[in-house]
């Protein structure tokens, strides 16, 4: 929508704008901890990785949606309905994996649709996602109705998200390996190249040969896999499945994540190690606002504010 | 706050556990069998020319509480073959509980039972329905219009007991954070707002060191409380303003081995919490009978419904108010599997 | 001209969808739902049509629910703490909406942010603002006094419009909320803003394409601020009719109200590309998303699947206009075949 | 020279990142000039053009309208002082009327700010009869084809009544006979003292309008001179340098390949869409360059797609390697050796903001795949091979398409196929707003690929480029491939008797 965005080298762009938020990172880190010095307690540190665990791995497998010019508003719901999933094959006494599996299975699913529609009808995706937004919330509602459904004695479902393995918690080892498979798909699969291509001339990737519809759908399949894997660490970490989790804010918090990592929200150049960036800024904001016992009302100002002054920053290197 | 403070020795006298709270009930409940006996040929007219009555509850959002009360109305109503119940949701949005309201209205329901996001912004809606002669009770969260009835237990008073309680576990100092909803509806307000209050009168020294918004949810209730126990590492007390937060704090506590140390109370005492209890990792909650509360209010609004009270004399409400409890270790046995919900 | 079909196709459905509910829900057919239907949406269909202008422009305003939660508040404060005066406190509101949006559209503009990102920022300051001014946590008796304000309160008037014309004889008609005149109201200056004056056509151009705007001369950053400074002007008349309506205002005022606005402005049939639409879609769009509610409620369809139907009805929107945008596609390829 | 010239550029230089775009560059036109611009592409026209007309601010430099200084980077403000432009690309909003997109910015009021619809549809009338053009005032400019869409752009320009018209490459996409019409306007508009500067890779069009002309290279004017003193070699010599000129000469000098080596790679039997074109059948033999002409709308375009299986056809049959083929999309096409440089490269071509070597690797991924991975060491190497063998500069892989001169990012978008030694090669107007210098090269490119032995179709409506390249000729007509030549039997003016023909 800027004027010159066009003319101007995407790296160049992209250089400022990783940068700007990593001083931005440091600068904050060091403001915090003068303030509170626990807040780099380790132990806080990791506390913040924890946090930011579970919307950094729908951050990170939304990313690609968003560098093709498309955006996925139905993550809430579908984390919801995939701890419900999850929840019900729990009960239903299925082995760990086919649980794991048919909750990621229902994310894939409502992905697909998604996809499926913004590829092949060429719907928008603002829409579309916000349909299924409510679509998959209210199937969820149906599924789960308004009660709580508290996973009990479930010692390996619960290891997930509340296990250590090495002293680390496990929800963190998830999103740490999410996030180094998202980086190597983008970096080093044809895939990541053709994402970036769509996000930048959908028509010449087609012309060239590339089957742009399928890679679309993909995409979105891969957003809802991520929100149904955070859904099930969420609802193991909560020893809880509740229909109503992933409130409306959740896909706005993941979006803000991604772009405020540098990610054009039109689409084109963007990357997975930015989204992350992303993620632990607001991460580290938000972790630094809580331990100095900021009021939510500055909380919420300051929030808006630095993705103002994150993105005007980025703008302003163009 | 007035109309608080008169009565207010009335409603001490609820807060002595189950056995008086049960009595309670028996009595409201033979108040309103002496109404019905009155006019009990109402229900069996309808039965007779087959007329049938519409009764529909708003809740909030959906949500343990709002479903048990669900329950509890429909365990009631359903046994009289010529009311017809369903339930419908607020989305916690004022307007769409406005909406609710008037569609309510047009149909001609004989009974709303409302679960009002705010005092205020419903009296206009309540006022219409009581326009159309409908019998409006409100669950939970009064409103500033007088209606037909208004089954509560008592957030304000409540959450003073819990600060009382909470300071006694505590010896009557220490830091203590709160795990809070963020503002919007005006039970979080009196949630909070009479826990500050009850620390104040009974355990001055006890100071509120972190006040933290944690959406209700048990998840940010965790990230949250490790933040601020990283920054209080001494502290004693936590208030969960609802039990899926407390217990977001009870999971914390576990992991860094703070069980027993750490006082944690939660606030509406669903079936999670009074487990949690028993397992000896949350320190105590607010518990009152919810499911109760329903049939309570579904036997009132029969009465209602049947013509027992004229619309006019909505004016001079009726308030049946739950007995609560400090639910902890020592009394959570008392409370019956049947009571849970 | 583009929008012709769309428009008619949305009369079409709207009809459809109304006789629909008239045979199958019980009591849709009465005056009184009717004036729900008044009375219950006007103040979205007004939210859509503001949201309309920032869609025409190619931009976004996620902000519109945020801004309406500001002006509750404003207002509150104003009546219930400092007790002005309400023919002082409308302009006020007024005002605080359209400064709102003015922020939105500076931040877009200078900032070169895109609008998705500028407004999701905003979203969540105005709101954290709201928070920070609410007079029912800084006194919080107030949260159990209604705002009695006239010039507040009178906006929630009804006139017996069947009564005065004496149609009442003939048939039962709803009584018109004031409400809803507002909403007729805006729409006809929007509609003339839109469609008959010189920014409209600015407007619409920058949707279409903003360089070509530009070297036309248009002043493309005027225009832009002035997109969003409507859209807020609208939260903070749909923000006054909900207080007159609930005789107060709670934090939570107007949560989520920017996706209903911005899916009853797409029903209507507002591109996402920019620069086609007009006002009449939104409007509609919003009663109908109000009709089916009502309807689903009273055939007793419960809420969860009323959910789910929205979202398809939404879905049916895009996906009839997409399908009409091919037809014409094609239309134009045998246009010129005939040509050649 | 008493009077002041309508408008002056002095020493204008415009810096875009590391890169200068024009430099010291000085341009004035007086009441009643025709000055011609030429220059290869990155020559710097389009930046001169685009900051007389405020479009962008130059770096350091001052422009002087009828002889006061004009504030720079201010459309409005130009517009205003009578300076009004043709842009390259059209410049209009596709799903406003013709209508308002002729007087955008600045329709007619009444009370109230209220537009005065009336007045304004009077004056586009009486717009279109003086320009004797014929358009549909209420039709969205999205839905006219583009030549069309160049003829609202054009009015626009002249809508302004403007003292000055600046026109940037305004025929690239106009046939003969509406560039006829345009030049007649032009000349009256001269008569009525209006000043023009006239860009255009089309040098014919040049000596035939142009009192004067102004030559750029790499940023800076070269030369400045009469049309009449001076001559088409002298030109071409500075706007390309000594090299490249002499390329194009050779280039000229080629020996034809009717039917090369004689063995059929594509046959097209009576294909048809409807509505489209119908009838057209022609054998594409291996080893020829077989270039397909006629006026813009003849639906050669329309052809060529449904022969890669972006667009379908109704009837006939298409065989590749004597085996029936009917592409369903691009990607099935492709597989069978064809490759496709479609017309629009900036829409349809390149991932502008991604770089050269990714671009050139775009269309053969899969040679770079391993498993999942993607060997870019590989894609790297056969990038650097492609830039230097298709000599692209700047020679750095890593670069933003976007900041090539246009010929070089035409280069790249054929070199993205050459890897593939394709069997079938489609070019789409390969030359579009490409120079001399870049044209000649890429004429080089084709031929090389022919005498690999590739079948290479070009569609092409300059017929200049018809001449030099061609092995064989088809002229197409309304939908119909009316006449196929051996490029060494015809002449030129009898192909542009049979594109006239028919239309006439």
């Amino acid at each position: 929508m800027s004027a010159g965005g066009l003319a101007t080298p995407a790296h160049f762009r992209g250089w400022i704008a990783g940068n700007a938020l990593l001083i931005a990172i440091l600068a904050i880190v060091i403001v915090f901890s003068v303030a509170q010095p626990a807040f780099v307690s380790p132990d806080n540190l990791i506390g913040i990785v924890r946090q930011v665990a579970l919307f950094g791995i729908m951050a990170t497998c939304s990313t690609f949606v968003i560098m093709t010019g498309g955006v996925d508003l139905s993550v809430g719901p579908v984390l919801a309905i995939a701890g419900l999933v999850s929840y019900y094959s729990l009960g239903a006494g299925l082995p760990l994996v086919l649980v794991i599996v048919s909750g990621l299975s229902v994310g894939v699913l409502v992905g697909l649709v998604n996809g499926g529609l913004v590829a092949f009808l060429e719907l928008p995706p603002i829409i579309v996602t916000l349909a299924m937004l409510g679509v998959v919330r209210g199937s969820a509602l149906i599924l789960g109705g308004p009660e709580q459904h508290l996973i009990r004695d479930q010692p390996q479902y619960t290891f997930i998200g509340a296990g250590n393995v090495f002293g680390l918690p496990v929800p963190i080892l998830i999103f740490g390996a999410t996030a180094l498979v998202m980086m190597f798909v983008q970096r080093r699969t044809p895939l990541g190249l053709l994402v970036a291509a769509i996000g930048d001339n959908e028509r010449a990737a087609y012309l060239s040969g590339h089957r742009t519809r399928a890679t679309k759908t993909l995409v979105y399949a891969i957003s809802g896999f991520g929100a149904a894997l955070a859904g099930i660490v969420q609802s193991s970490q909560v020893h809880t499945a509740l229909a109503t989790y992933g409130p409306f804010g959740t896909e706005l918090d993941v979006i803000a994540a991604i772009v405020v990592g540098g990610t054009s929200i039109m689409g084109g150049n963007g990357s997975v190690a930015r989204t992350l960036l992303g993620v632990f800024f607001l991460g580290v904001v938000n972790d630094g606002m809580n331990i100095l016992n900021v009021p939510i009302d500055i909380q919420l100002m300051a929030k808006g504010a630095i993705i103002v002054i994150a993105l005007g920053l980025a703008a302003r290197g163009t | 706050m007035a109309e608080y403070i008169k009565g207010w020795a009335g409603r001490r006298t609820f807060l002595k556990g189950m056995a008086l709270g049960s009595a309670a009930l028996a009595s409201a409940g033979t108040a309103l069998l002496g109404d019905r006996s009155v006019d009990g040929l109402g229900v069996a007219r309808a039965w007779a020319d087959g007329s049938r009555h519409k009764m529909a509850f708003i809740q909030w959002q959906p949500h343990t509480v709002p479903a048990a009360w669900s329950k509890g109305i429909e365990d009631v109503l359903k046994p009289q073959q010529v009311i017809d119940y369903e339930l419908l949701d607020g989305q916690n949005k004022v307007e769409v509980q406005a909406s609710l309201m008037d569609t309510l209205i047009s149909q001609g329901a004989s009974v709303i039972f409302l679960q009002p996001i705010d005092s205020v912004a419903l009296a206009p809606s309540i006022a219409k329905a009581k326009r159309a002669g409908i019998a409006v009770i409100t669950l939970n969260i009064d409103a500033t219009e007088p209606h037909a009835a208004h089954v509560e237990m008592n957030h304000y008073y409540g959450a003073m007991d819990i600060a009382k309680a909470m300071g006694d576990h505590m010896g009557g100092k220490g830091k203590v954070a709160i795990l809070n909803a963020p503002p919007g509806i005006i039970i979080r307000d009196q949630r909070t707002n009479g826990f500050v209050d009850g620390l104040k009168k009974y355990h001055p020294q006890i100071e509120v060191v972190a006040d933290q918004v944690a959406d209700w949810d048990r998840k940010k209730a965790q990230d949250v409380l490790h933040t601020i126990l990283a920054a209080h590492p001494d502290l004693g007390g936590v208030y969960g303003v609802n039990d899926s937060m407390a217990l977001g704090a009870v999971d914390v506590a576990k992991e860094k081995g703070l069980i027993g140390k750490l006082v944690i109370f939660g606030n509406d005492g669903e079936v999670a919490a009074l487990e949690s209890i028993e397992n000896g990792e949350l320190t105590g909650t607010q518990y009152t009978d919810v499911y109760q509360q329903g049939r309570l209010a579904a036997a009132a609004a029969t009465v209602l419904a049947t013509g027992g009270v004229p619309a006019t004399a909505f004016a001079h409400q009726s308030h049946l108010l739950m007995p609560y409890i400090i639910a902890t270790k020592d009394n959570v046995g008392s409370i019956q599997p049947s009571q849970r919900w | 001209m583009t929008l012709r079909p769309a428009t008619a196709a949305l009369i079409f459905f709207f009809a459809a969808t109304v006789a629909f509910f008239c045979l199958t829900a019980p009591r849709f057919a009465t005056a009184t739902n009717a004036e729900n239907l008044m009375s219950g949406f006007s103040f979205a269909a007004i939210l859509a049509m503001g949201e309309a202008f920032p869609i025409l422009a190619r931009g976004i305003d996620l902000s519109i629910g945020a801004i309406v939660g500001v002006v509750g508040m404003v207002v509150f404060d104003l009546t219930q703490i400092l007790h002005l005066p309400g023919y002082v406190i409308l302009p006020a509101a007024l005002v605080t909406g359209a400064v709102a949006g003015v922020i939105n559209g500076v931040l877009i503009v200078r900032l070169r942010l895109s609008p998705f990102i500028a407004t999701l920022a905003t979203l969540a300051a105005f709101r954290g603002f709201v928070y920070a001014i609410s007079g029912r946590q800084l006194v919080p008796g107030l949260t159990t006094t209604p705002i009695t304000d006239p010039w507040i309160t009178g906006l929630e008037t009804y006139f017996d419009l069947g009564g005065a014309l004496g149609l009442t004889n003939f048939i039962a008609m709803p009584w018109f909320p004031l409400s809803f005149f507002l909403m007729l109201a805006l729409f006809a200056i929007f509609q003339t803003l839109a469609l008959a004056t010189r920014f409209g056509r600015d407007l619409y151009s920058v949707g279409g394409n903003a360089e070509a705007a530009r070297l036309a001369g248009v002043n493309v950053n005027r225009t832009v601020v002035a997109a969003y400074a409507i859209a807020g002007f609208s939260a903070a008349v749909a923000a006054l009719i909900m207080v007159a309506r609930f005789t107060t205002s709670t934090e939570a005022l107007g949560t989520g109200a920017e996706l209903t606005a911005i899916a009853a402005a797409v029903i209507g049939g507002v591109s996402f590309s920019g620069g086609i639409g007009s006002m009449f879609g939104p409007a509609l769009g919003a009663f109908l998303l109000g009709a089916v509610l009502l309807g689903l409620t009273l055939m007793g369809v419960p809420q969860f699947v009323q959910q789910i139907i929205t979202g398809l009805i939404l879905l049916a929107a895009v996906g009839y206009d997409r399908l009409m945008a091919l037809a014409r596609q094609r239309r134009l390829a045998s246009n010129l075949a005939e040509a050649a | 020279m008493t009077q002041a010239p309508l408008i002056s550029g002095r020493s204008l230089t415009k810096v875009y990142g590391h890169l200068i775009a024009l430099r010291d560059a000085n341009l004035a036109v007086m009441p009643g000039e025709a000055r011609g611009l030429v220059g290869s592409n990155g020559a710097g026209k389009s930046t001169l053009i685009k900051i007389l007309t405020g479009a962008t601010a130059p770096t350091r430099g001052a422009v002087e309208v009828a002889g006061e200084a004009a504030p720079l980077g201010d459309p409005k403000e130009m517009i205003r002082r009578g300076v009004a432009c043709i842009y390259q690309h059209a410049n209009l909003a596709p799903a406003m009327s013709v209508m308002d997109n002729l007087f955008l910015g600045r329709q007619p009021r009444q009370r109230f700010g209220l537009l005065d619809r009336a007045r304004q549809r009077r004056e586009a009338l009486d717009l279109l009869e003086r320009h004797g053009v014929d358009l549909d005032l209420d039709a969205a400019v999205g839905a006219l084809p583009t030549v069309q869409q160049k003829e609202v752009e054009i009015l626009k320009a002249l809508a302004l009544d403007a003292r000055v018209i600046l026109m940037d490459e305004p025929t690239a996409w106009l046939a003969a006979s509406e560039v006829a019409k345009l030049h007649a306007t032009i000349r009256t508009l001269k008569a009525g003292g209006v000043g023009v500067v006239y860009i255009s890779h089309v040098l014919d069009e040049i000596f035939a309008l142009c009192d004067t002309l102004t030559i750029m290279r790499d940023g800076c004017v070269v030369a400045e001179n009469t049309v009449a003193a001076i001559d088409r070699p002298t030109v071409v010599h500075l706007m390309v340098g000594e090299k490249l000129a002499r390329e194009s000469d050779e280039a000229a000098r080629q020996k034809r390949r009717a039917r090369g080596s004689g063995e059929v790679r594509l046959r097209a039997s009576n294909l048809a869409k409807r509505g489209v074109f119908k009838d057209v059948s022609f054998d594409l033999y291996a080893g020829e360059i077989f270039c397909i002409t006629g006026l813009i709308g003849s639906k050669r375009t329309e052809l060529v797609r449904t022969l890669f299986g972006s667009e379908s056809f109704d009837s006939g049959s298409l065989e590749v390697d004597g085996r029936p083929a009917a592409f369903s999309s691009p990607s099935r096409a492709i597989a069978r050796g064809i490759g496709f440089v479609p017309e629009d490269r900036r829409r349809e071509g390149l991932m502008l903001e991604m770089t050269v070597t990714e671009n050139l690797a775009m269309a053969m991924l899969d040679r770079f795949r391993q498993g999942f991975m993607l060997r870019r060491g590989r894609m790297v190497e056969a990038g650097r091979k492609a830039i230097s063998s298709l000599s692209i500069q700047p020679p750095d892989g890593t670069k933003p398409v976007n900041l090539l001169s246009g010929g070089n990012q035409q280069k790249v978008l054929v070199g993205k196929w050459l890897n593939r030694a394709p069997r079938i090669l489609i070019l789409d107007e390969p030359t579009v707003g490409v120079d001399v210098g870049a044209k000649a090269e890429i004429y080089a490119i084709l031929r090389r690929e022919r005498d690999r032995g590739a079948a290479v179709l070009v569609v092409s409506s300059d017929l200049e480029e018809v001449m030099t390249l061609a092995d064989r000729i088809g002229v197409m007509v309304a939908g119909r491939l009316v006449a196929v030549h051996d490029a060494e039997a015809v002449q030129m003016d009898e192909i542009v008797r049979e594109i006239g023909m028919e239309t006439a």
